[in-house]
């Protein structure tokens, strides 16, 4: 069903956790379906220095938010907004179809993030 | 890797003695028993006893078995020939709303072509009220159709109290014993059920076969047109090798309920007790009282998890189960069973079922409880929904729902 | 005794290649494909293996093969679904008088449903009259259902002009292929066929298993309700054994199909020529053509003898056919096909059908032809019919219905 | 399918043929059934001498028609009457269901045989 990598992901989660000191924090998800993701990034300098994430959610849910994390750390807001779930997904080697609509909301939760910490910091 | 079954509800492997009968069936006893010459008359035997021995299992004439190719298609027949043939008589069926989809969507389609349906509610344990049924009954009523045993929590219902009902009001009863059969005692004359379905894969036998009881003398429109196999009530060459196995199945299984049934019990209980008493904030999904759950289902949610990545974590360690989770489902929805049972949403994508086998030792469950509690731990400690300031899961919920 | 089996159109032995593949998933790989564990990744992929195979021999995409329990199934759901899904685009049904039970009986349920249903009527030797079909297509046709090739006879009908027919008018086009798979070249693509069907038991896979060629975007109403197995076109849980044994049945066939039934096709030549020249008044059954029947297929009728006794005295020396005698139907007619090809009621009792296969052999036919015309002289004497003052067997009928 | 009292007298059929100087012939049967009985009688002094049989049907039909021979020779006119078709088939040790309605007339074309020989005689 999944690729090894997002075994890999999945098993071994990247970045788990919370940022004390987030300045930015970003959910989405919907409990019905069964996924909520939730990121927290420290930005500094327009840059990402840090990002954690904390899902509730399928395998696919787990390893796409393992998998932006390390997508977005280090690089800048500009470029962090441009992440899409499907290079998400690509990133993984690809997700089973079933999983591409309901479970690939990680780039989402990261721009929530953003544009959380663009209006605190606005 | 060890690994451990714990899906048997889901489906079972053929048993030994199962397959060594099925065997010449493939080749050797090839032969369609609709034929006259010799390897047709090889293998008509066959089917017969076959007949006979799931007869035996559930206490009806052979003559009153349909073997068919499982259990959902048991439940169109028998739900969709009863609709069809007592469509002049009236144009309602009563369900329950935690029967298998075999049932539901059946029941769905009937709702979309002139029949009306009512789902029976159930309790948090998942219980019908039998007064509500009797309640539902009109002169219009045409079907009654309530599932012996629920495949996702287990809870049994009280069979043979509906079967009087059905008697009294005189309307046909029809059960879903897909996951009763081979566990318990099932007898569809002390329980007065006209019609009753059982699949072969739950029990040892194989894939691609079931038998539907239909009581002598009653009405029913075919569900599979075409030749006049089954004494022209299922159509279609017979699945000789399948129908073989099933018989055999039949056979041991009414051989070995009690012993085997008695040891899954124990280590069920045992499961289910460990699981308490290792992990907080869970909740048992199913009746409380494990003398009204089938005795190898264990329903049980883990708060603030989800049922796939549970599973996922399992499969790592050879561990198999299953969930009522919507990812593992096929469907966007979590279990419509736990639905039914008013179970939190959260809690309803937790939902996670071991259902146990013969095969299953001690150390089985010894392995289970030693892996589970850090797994879940694991687990919370990546939910968002987990320490989330004391928030209870309805609150939660309610929060995400903003 | 030596066994000869020259009934391959009602069932075929389990090749020793496919049931070998089969094996390992009654036990070791018993999981359900749906689940998501080990138990359930082991068998998945199988499932899609043998659904790319059967694709391939038929040339469609794996994602338009259905696997359903038999052809009869099949033919159930192609055309029901089909009735259902069009019900407000039309009510008509355009079939053959020839087709098998399985799509008859089928079309005869819908007639009682509100459905129309036109039966093509076909000429002494089987055939259909094409100008006679494009005229039966009204407005409110939703469906055109022509086996590929028929089981009695042999005959092959032109599918491809038949889909082109189809095509001219949009009207959808469903194909009973289950005689023609594996014994000549099927391509639903080139024929512009949207529906087709294939049962495992006639090309040496095992009984309980078939397909159903679903053109990709063909609107159908479920048959089977329940579960989401096969893209929520066909509930229940997957005859994994079944479907892997149809899939490599498939393959060998597609591998084998040409050098087999060439040599197949000799040997039945080599029967037909030598009933004709050993056995006096027999009549062919089908179309003079040899090229217009399946290379397997052979059907003659002895005149003044019934099918039954024929078939038991073959029995009696080892050799398997079969007959469209009423007492070989399971009903109290002579074959339908016999009936609509106008054949002499007493000759459609007598109608014998030799099927053979790639297991059969030149001594085969030459004991077959040593061993006939001696059964048949003798059946002869015992009739009443025979050497009756030189009346014909039309006058006979005439006598007897006094 | 058939006991092997029924193959018995299917494969060695007994008293086949016709009678030359038969005093009673009866046929009974049905095309589209696909069976046909004919008995001939030699009756003499109110005895049957002789029975021969000519049937187009099914083994029941030519098993039936054998054992109904064997079982009428030697009998009066007035016994053989009695014989019934569930006399035959039991003598048989039974036929399978769906023979007993179309294929079971042995009886009877005895029956018509001495129907023949009564008018015949009278
Ligand atoms: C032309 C045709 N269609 C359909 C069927 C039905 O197939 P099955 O016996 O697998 O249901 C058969 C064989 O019996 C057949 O010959
Ligand atoms: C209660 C119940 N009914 C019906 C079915 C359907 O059986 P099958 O998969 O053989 O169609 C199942 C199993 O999936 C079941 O658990």
């Amino acid at each position: 069903m999944y690729t090894d990598k997002v075994m890999d992901h999945f098993s071994n989660p990247r970045n788990v956790g919370e940022i004390e000191d987030a300045n930015g924090v970003g959910e989405v998800g919907n409990a019905s379906c069964g996924d909520i993701m939730k990121i927290f990034l420290k930005v500094e300098d327009n840059i990402i220095k840090d990002v954690k994430f904390k899902t509730f959610g399928c395998g696919a849910a787990i390893a796409t938010s393992s998998m932006v994390t390390e997508m977005a750390i280090g690089r800048t807001i500009e470029e962090a907004l441009v992440l899409t779930n499907e290079a998400v997904a690509e990133a993984l080697d690809g997700l089973p179809p079933a999983k591409m609509h309901c479970s690939n909301l990680a780039a989402d939760a990261l721009h929530e993030a953003i544009k959380n910490y663009k209006e605190q910091n606005s | 890797m060890k690994k451990i079954y714990m899906d048997n509800n889901a489906t079972t492997p053929v048993k030994q003695e199962v397959l060594e009968a099925m065997l010449p069936f493939f080749r050797e006893q090839f032969g369609n028993p609709s034929s006259v010459h010799w390897a047709g008359r090889m293998v008509s035997g066959a089917v017969e006893k076959a007949r006979e021995q799931v007869a035996e299992l559930i206490n009806c004439s052979p003559a009153e078995i349909v073997f068919v190719s499982c259990g959902s298609e048991g439940d169109n027949f028998a739900i969709k020939g009863t609709a069809d043939a007592l469509k002049e008589k009236g144009n309602h069926i009563i369900t329950t709303s935690v029967e298998h989809p075999a049932v539901l969507e059946t029941c769905e389609y009937l709702e979309k072509n002139g029949y009306d349906v009512t789902y029976l509610k159930v309790d948090r344990d998942g219980m019908l009220d039998l007064e509500e049924l009797e309640n539902a009954i009109t002169d219009k009523t045409i079907l009654l159709s309530v599932m012996w045993a629920n495949n996702e929590t287990g809870n049994i219902f009280p069979i043979e109290e509906i079967g009087k009902i059905a008697k009294k009001y005189k309307v046909r009863f029809h059960t879903d014993a897909v996951q009763a059969v081979g566990k318990i005692p099932v007898d569809v004359q002390a329980t007065n059920v006209d019609l009753a379905v059982i699949s072969g894969h739950k029990i040892g036998a194989p894939k691609g076969v079931g038998a539907l009881y239909i009581r002598r003398g009653t009405r029913m429109t075919r569900f599979m047109h075409g030749g006049h196999q089954e004494r022209n009530r299922r159509a279609g060459t017979h699945n000789v090798a399948g129908i073989v196995g099933l018989g055999v199945a039949s056979e041991l299984a009414k051989q070995n309920m009690e012993k085997d049934y008695a040891s899954v019990r124990k280590l069920r209980d045992k499961l289910e007790n460990g699981i308490r008493e290792l992990v907080p904030e869970i909740k048992l999904n199913g009746h409380p009282n494990p003398d009204l759950r089938l005795p190898n289902t264990l329903n049980v949610s883990f708060a603030y998890i989800e049922g796939e990545s549970l599973l996922l974590n399992f499969d790592m360690k050879g561990i198999a189960a299953s969930s009522g989770s919507a990812c593992t489902s096929g469907s966007l929805e979590p279990s419509h069973v736990m639905g039914a049972m008013c179970v939190d949403v959260v809690l309803a994508h937790s939902s996670t079922r071991f259902s146990l086998g013969a095969d299953n030792t001690e150390e089985d469950v010894d392995f289970i409880l030693q892996e589970l509690p850090p797994i879940v731990q694991r687990l919370r400690e990546m939910s968002p929904l987990y320490n989330r300031d004391s928030i209870s899961c309805d609150e939660c919920r309610v929060i995400r729902r903003v």
